[in-house]
């Protein structure tokens, strides 16, 4: 058990191995196995769930596990887990085993797909659990790999564009995390201890100098505004925010899923586990940008899905916002904001996963996503009558999308909201227009596809299958649940959070 | 100073002088393979003077029995001496294959030269060293131990080596596959 | 007797060998002389374990050299003939080109 | 009896668990599925039955409540403290409201037996209606605001999808969007108005909030945009805000009609008696809050106006169910007058009088609606100009809805003249105290002049006169006594009376049938929350006991909160003055609607013709729907986000982030050419030029004899040997 998170990690890595051994042409056997892969990487994670202390705020220190990786410059190979990684492990455990079922219908070079997937998934995985900030980087730098093939292989037609406008935004961002690394590294004297995200934390940089350019700087300052490019490119937040549209545009249904369920919440997890924490002077003297930019992410993105035609591009300007609402979340530094942003990254992965995953059953009967055809035509009409069950999955998503109590969306939006109210009301107010035009583009989308007559080219679709289903239902018990009862999710990470609010509060 | 030895040793000197000799100057390819077996010979002699009967013997079976033969064929199968190209193939005229007057003038030149080198450097050497007689025996039995123990690396290279000179050989001499079908 | 009746027959012999590879233009016959020196090596160093140390190692070397030589000559031989095959020649001149 | 948890809350969860089931089972078992629905909604009636008599009419005293929480979940982590409480809150008001809704909602379930029967999603109808009256009863349990909001917007949401029910419709998608995104801008305030009480009081429940408004520690003012409001005014305004949404008040009332795209029963439950109230129910609660935020005026004149201009509107629609609409709208535009004016107890039995009458007008139309098919298209008619003369044809829709019509225009005896006129009567009281209330009366006045008149127009259009399309009429079918068609109508038509709510003919206990004080419960039980019984009262948590609080029934006094024996007079003059007058109104207006329909005297078309632009704009609704739709949507919002996402994709990230490829091929070409010209040309080649030169030398050397090698090879070697004598 002491070596959970190990297996967590490298099971998917192993089973890379197993798709790799099994001939290209058995395309069930690859499916199967991804699938038993997944299937047992999300049991052991559901397995953390139950062996993790609800009420230790750090580390657990049962869990970690840290050897030395490269002595010669204090690189350990050291993993952990905590109340803000903890949700996303579990997400990250879902949203691959549901994916690996959504995927079943890619008959392009099966094998290479689902071991890319499997890389990705470890990757992910990596990237949560790492304790040690270069084995962090090396993870989120290796999410990339797969990444970009995904999309560059199995996407739309403007692939390439897609693929590599992603990687090279991204990795823009992740050379500036780089250079900040390096920069902690040597400024906290290149011991041991060096590369240890735990280690660092605290505020110990909080008077440094640099001198740059012949000017004298705040070390802590100018690292932070090298991380927060990095993360903000990946959450992402304004205006580093248009690689979002294309490449979830053109990555296949599962890749999209992954890209707003997991990937995005990458940006918002390194704000909590390294900006925040190891830069706390930093983060405080720039909460107020952070804040404006999360108000502009939440209006801008939802003023801007307002105008698409594309279902794909509609849904990704919603993550756009929906991210703002986690930033202005981390913004407040209070225990409702944080703990609401930390939910709103957890609910935000099922609900807009199930966005996506409806607008892909969808797309392999019709193989187009217009709502509205750039000729002015309608690209759906009628849908409801057609495809009963299809349209009620579609409503339970589309309202946990935009917050209806009793879904998981809400209770996550108005504890930032109860926690951004006392230190920005003017922002409060403002957001909440976001929350108005939030509703307005979903079920204005809604309206022109399920209502009315059914259209010719709608008449030959069949209603969600067994599978389809199967993969559904998972996360519309989850979005329910979690509507009615959050605790389980909340009671996990709140000692942590409160941990991290405690810290930042000494700094304000 | 043994008498036997004595002529054996001028006999053998003189074989091997004369055959490397003759090797250097005759005119005809064939003549001058015969003539380095007589050159051979003389050494084989001037190892049995030495005290290295097996030496000798090997020399004997190896070099004589077995290299110049092979060199003998060579010579067959290339047509010996007999093909006289004058011309290159971009019409140069070139040396004929025996050599001209210029090449042996250069080729002594240069004997020359090393006969003066040789004569420097020998000259410490021949001096210091100090005659040391000995018994004549036999040496198979030492050179079997030695092959087998000092240098047992050196021998089961040379084996290799032996192998991969033969199967190299046949492969490289083959003719091409191509050609082959072409025929 | 001493060495130096040796030596001098080894460095005839070794001249021999040297003019032999200047002065011909015949693949073949440069292999000769290649021969002939290998030879004056070999005397040499059976000559100089006579004279100057009783150990038997000079002789093993020369067993060495006259192995190497045969399978040289084999190599050798085996090249000049595949040479001829594709030049339809075998002076030394010709050999410019590493690819036939 | 003892109140506990599971007393209380089966009468919200039993409609909840019916939804779960049904939801799953409606497909297969669609008859089961019905009867769960009815059975759940039945069984909470006789709960809230038995809450309501142990409440008004047993022990308790009228300020008596009932106060229990739990944790929903708690986020406390060392010193930080933040705990989500739900709770049940029972009061008087609780115990009416309970009573009415279930009661409706049972008739209207009953009713929708019949009336969805041949539907082909007759089954889905009932998973909406359990759910929705689930919502409905949590709301009214609910013990705090956040509660409140929850279950508020779950009846947003069913309230969505009946109104889309029948989907094939574009209208519907229209209305039902409409209708969702119009209440979703008061829902959205009302959230900021829930968050900054809750952000300063620390909690939203109605205790607390009372208990803060007697500490008056609402006055901290709220910075916005640089200016302090107070926090008070802001909160209330917000949460008011939410009730102009729900409640379809002005400016936001311009989704209630479309909402009747919905089938009829659920226009009655949801649009009519239940979900369009909870937002004065909310407001009646907020009651302090508005006060001690001095919005009580605003709330006035919003209620004024949205009453009399519904009315208007109303005077023109033809659609029988348009003519409820906006029936509703007004009505609830007299409640929340009533609220502004302090009528806090007639605001309430409006309410629910209104609930009554209403829901059975909706249902009398509904029945109407049933019996006249289209021969043509089949499809229902509910155009008023093609009916007339179905009083024969429909003998018990008549007189229920003859009752309901009389007791909508405030005719004595039945149930509005007591709530509509009380509140009638305190806005002239407050009209007589501050110049401010005058208009807002005169406001009321006029609606109250209007109301019976179109409501008797619908009456003699439908039923009086002479069928004006003969085919149609003579398709209708004939009403047959149904358990499910006509006894709801006629059970709502008996509570349409007056004397269940008032032991006086008038609200003011003016003419006083029944004398005794008892009889005048909704007054002596109803009052506004006195705040100072709430200071340092704690909520007992649900699995304790509560301990029980008995306060000696504090006796009607019609004079409470009137300081003067003179003043009392006066006031009592004010509201005889007002009765009269309202009942002379009323009177008036059936007169005008007797002489223009059934005795032709004034034409109707001479008022058309003659107040031609009078018309169009009532017919266009005062243009409200073109100036947010046409205006504010499709010519400034759609283009104003078509431009954003252009600038986004089109501008923004073709330009300033794929402008810098084109920053690094500039940078590129530059490189390109230092690269060719001097790296290239110059050193590189240079290099190779002089090496070129070093070639010609070399060549001649380098000339490919093996034996030219050997020879060189050997001469340098010699001479080397020959210079340097190397020591062997």
């Amino acid at each position: 058990m002491q070596h959970l998170l190990n297996w967590i990690l490298w099971t998917p890595a192993l089973g890379i191995i197993g798709t790799l051994l099994i001939p290209g042409k058995a395309h069930n056997t690859i499916r199967i196995w991804s699938l038993l892969v997944t299937a047992i990487t999300f049991a052991m994670t559901i397995l953390l769930y139950c062996q993790f202390d609800q009420a230790a705020p750090g580390m657990q220190e049962y869990f970690n596990i840290k050897f030395p990786w490269i002595e010669q410059f204090h690189i350990y190979y050291s993993l952990g887990v905590d109340g803000i990684s903890l949700p996303m492990v579990l997400l990250t455990g879902l949203l691959f085993f549901l994916c690996i079922l959504s995927s079943w219908t890619i008959e392009k070079s099966v094998k290479s797909y689902f071991a890319l997937f499997l890389m990705l998934e470890a990757s992910v995985f990596g990237v949560f659990l790492a304790l040690d900030f270069f084995l962090f980087y090396v993870f989120w730098e290796v999410m990339l790999i797969p990444m970009f093939f995904l999309i560059g292989i199995w996407g739309g037609e403007n692939r390439e564009y897609a693929a590599v406008k992603f990687f090279l935004y991204t990795f823009a961002g992740s050379v500036l995390m780089l250079v900040g690394l390096i920069a902690l590294y040597f400024q906290s004297g290149a011991n041991s201890e060096s590369f240890n995200i735990l280690a660092l934390q605290g505020g110990k940089f909080g008077d440094e100098v640099v001198t740059l350019f012949g000017t004298d700087w705040n070390f802590g300052i100018l690292v932070f505004i090298g991380m927060f490019i990095a993360f903000a490119i990946k959450v992402p937040i304004f205006p580093f925010h248009t690689w979002l549209p294309h490449a979830h545009v053109q990555a296949p249904t599962a890749v999209s899923v992954i890209l707003a369920g997991v990937l995005l919440k990458m940006g918002t997890y390194g704000f909590l586990r390294i900006a925040f924490p190891i830069l706390p002077e930093a983060a405080v003297y720039f909460r107020d940008w952070i804040a404006w930019l999360g108000l502009i992410n939440v209006i801008y993105g939802a003023l801007c899905a307002m105008a698409q035609s594309d279902m794909k591009k509609l849904i990704a300007y919603s993550s756009v916002s929906h991210m703002g609402f986690v930033m202005l979340g981390l913004a407040a530094m209070t225990t409702q904001g944080t703990n609401g942003a930390v939910l709103q990254m957890f609910n935000h992965g099922t609900s807009t996963s199930m966005m996506f995953l409806m607008v892909g059953v969808l797309y392999e009967r019709s193989h187009h996503r217009w709502i509205v055809r750039p000729d002015g035509t309608k690209g759906f009409g009628g849908l409801y009558t057609k495809l009963p069950i299809y349209s009620i999955v579609f409503i339970i998503s589309m309202f946990a999308s935009m917050g209806l109590p009793g879904l998981s969306g809400f209770i996550s939006e108005a504890l930032i909201f109860l926690g951004i109210y006392k230190e920005f009301t003017t922002i409060t107010v403002l957001a909440l227009i976001g929350l108005l035009v939030g509703a307005a583009y979903l079920l204005w989308m809604f309206k022109r596809m399920f209502f009315g007559e059914v259209i010719p080219s709608v008449a030959g679709y069949h209603d969600m299958n067994a599978r389809e289903i199967l993969y559904m239902a998972p996360l519309c018990i989850t979005v329910i649940l979690l509507g009615v009862y959050p605790a389980p999710i909340l009671n996990i990470m709140k000692e942590s959070v409160g941990s991290l609010v405690q810290l930042l509060a000494k700094f304000q | 100073m043994n008498m036997f030895l004595m002529i054996i040793f001028t006999l053998s000197a003189f074989l091997a002088v004369g055959g490397a000799l003759s090797v250097a100057f005759a005119k005809n390819l064939i003549h001058a393979c015969v003539y380095l077996l007589f050159s051979l010979i003389g050494v084989a002699g001037l190892y049995l003077t030495l005290g290295a009967e097996f030496v000798a013997a090997t020399q004997l079976v190896v070099y004589v029995g077995g290299v110049v033969v092979l060199l003998l064929f060579a010579i067959m199968l290339t047509g010996g001496s007999n093909l006289h190209h004058v011309t290159s193939r971009f019409g140069l005229e070139s040396t004929p294959l025996m050599g001209n007057l210029r090449t042996y003038i250069m080729g002594i030149v240069t004997a020359l030269l090393l006969i003066a080198v040789l004569c420097n450097v020998l000259q410490g050497s021949i001096s210091a060293s100090a005659v040391v007689e000995s018994k004549f025996s036999s040496t198979v039995e030492q050179i079997g131990v030695k092959l087998v123990t000092d240098h047992i690396l050196a021998f089961e290279i040379s084996s290799v080596l032996l192998l991969g000179a033969l199967v190299g050989a046949a492969i490289i001499a083959r003719p091409y596959r191509s050609s082959e079908t072409e025929n | 007797m001493g060495i130096i009746p040796y030596i001098v027959v080894s460095s005839i012999l070794f001249i021999c060998g040297i003019i032999v590879m200047i002065a011909r233009k015949n693949i073949i016959a440069i292999l000769l002389g290649i021969e002939l020196v290998l030879n004056a090596a070999a005397l040499n160093f059976v000559a100089f374990t006579k004279f100057n140390n009783m150990n038997i190692d000079g002789h093993v070397f020369a067993l060495f050299i006259i192995l190497v030589a045969a399978a040289e000559a084999a190599v050798g031989l085996a090249i000049v003939i595949r040479f001829f095959q594709v030049r339809e020649s075998i002076h030394i001149d010709s050999a410019t080109q590493l690819q036939s | 009896m003892e109140y506990s948890i599971s007393t209380i809350l089966p009468i919200m969860l039993l409609p909840f668990f019916a939804f779960v089931l049904n939801a799953f089972i409606v497909k297969k078992f669609t008859k089961t599925a019905v009867a769960i629905s009815c059975v759940a909604i039945f069984i909470p009636f006789i709960m809230a039955m038995r809450i309501f008599i142990d409440f008004v009419f047993n022990k308790y005293s009228s300020d008596y409540y009932i106060h229990k929480t739990f944790t929903w979940f708690d986020l406390s982590a060392g010193a930080q403290i933040f705990k989500v409480q739900m709770g049940i809150y029972l009061d008087n008001m609780s115990a009416v409201m309970l009573l009415m809704v279930t009661g409706v909602a049972f008739l209207i379930h009953l009713f929708s037996t019949y009336y969805m029967h041949d539907d082909p999603r007759y089954g889905r109808f009932f998973v909406y209606l359990s759910l929705f009256t689930s919502a409905m009863l949590g709301l009214v349990l609910s013990d705090n605001l956040f509660s409140v909001f929850i279950f508020w917007e779950l009846m947003g949401f069913c309230s969505y999808s009946l109104i889309g029910f029948y989907y094939e419709k574009e209208g519907a998608g229209n209305a039902s969007l409409k209708a969702f995104m119009t209440t979703r801008v008061g829902d959205v305030f009302f959230l900021l108005g829930i968050v900054a009480l809750w952000t300063t009081i620390g909690s939203v429940s109605y205790v607390e909030i009372y208990k803060a408004i007697a500490e008056s520690s609402l006055s901290s003012p709220v910075i916005l945009f640089g200016l302090g409001i107070p926090l008070a005014t802001f909160a209330g305004f917000c949460i008011f805000m939410g009730t102009i949404g729900k409640s379809a008040q002005f400016p936001l009332q311009v989704w209630l009609p479309d909402a009747m795209f919905g089938p009829t029963p659920c226009s009655a439950l949801i649009h009519a008696a239940t979900m369009v109230a909870a937002g004065v129910y909310l407001s009646l609660r907020m009651y302090p809050l508005m006060d001690a935020g001095g919005l009580l005026e605003f709330i006035a004149y919003i209620g004024g106006i949205t009453a009399l201009g519904a009315a208007t509107i109303a005077l023109v629609q033809t659609d029988i169910k348009a003519v409820l609409a906006y029936s509703t709208i007004s009505q609830l535009g007299y409640m929340v007058l009533g609220i502004g004016v302090g009528a806090y107890s007639a605001s309430l039995m409006h309410l629910i009088t209104h609930a009554v009458f209403k829901a059975c007008l909706f249902l009398s139309a509904g029945s109407v609606i049933h019996a006249l098919h289209d021969h043509h298209t089949h499809a229902p008619v509910q155009e008023m100009p093609r009916m007339g003369g179905l009083r024969k044809k429909l003998p018990y829709t008549f007189i229920a809805m003859l009752f309901c019509t009389l007791a909508i225009s405030g005719i004595p005896l039945f149930s509005a003249f007591v709530s509509k006129d009380r509140i009638l009567g305190d806005a002239l009281v407050m009209a007589a105290h501050s110049p401010i209330y005058i208009v807002p009366a005169i406001l009321g006045f006029c609606g109250a002049f209007l109301t019976p008149f179109y409501m008797f127009r619908m009456i003699f259009l439908t039923f009086y006169g002479e069928p004006r399309d003969q085919e149609l009429y003579k398709h209708a079918h004939d009403e047959h006594f149904s358990y499910n068609r006509n006894l709801p109508l006629l059970i709502l038509a008996v509570f349409t009376l007056g004397f269940w709510y008032s032991g006086s003919l008038t609200g003011q206990g003016i003419v006083k049938v029944f004398p005794e004080s008892k009889y005048e419960w909704f007054q002596v039980l109803v009052e506004k929350p006195v705040l100072n019984k709430f200071l340092g009262r704690t909520a007992t948590p649900l699995e304790v006991s509560e301990s029980k609080e008995f306060i000696e029934h504090s006796h009607y006094d019609p004079n409470h909160g009137i300081a003067s024996e003179e003043e009392a007079h006066h006031v009592h003059l004010i509201h005889r003055f007002g009765a009269a007058a309202s009942f002379l109104i009323a009177l008036c207006g059936i007169l005008l609607a007797y002489s223009m329909y059934i005795t032709r005297k004034f034409s109707p078309e001479w008022w058309t013709t003659t107040f031609a632009q009078w018309t169009k704009a009532l017919k266009n609704r005062y243009y409200f729907d073109h100036l947010y739709i046409d205006i504010l949507i499709q010519k400034l919002l759609h283009p104003f986000n078509n431009l954003l996402a252009w600038i986004d994709m089109g501008f923004y990230d073709r330009y300033a982030v794929d402008g810098w490829e084109r920053v690094l091929a500039l940078s590129y070409s530059v490189a390109r050419w230092f690269d060719n010209i001097v790296i290239d040309s110059v050193l590189v080649d240079g290099s190779g030029i002089s090496v070129r030169f070093f070639n010609i030398v070399l060549r001649t050397i380098q000339n490919g004899k093996i034996q030219f090698y050997f020879l060189v090879l050997l001469f340098v070697l010699a001479s080397y040997v020959l210079a340097f004598k190397p020591v062997i």
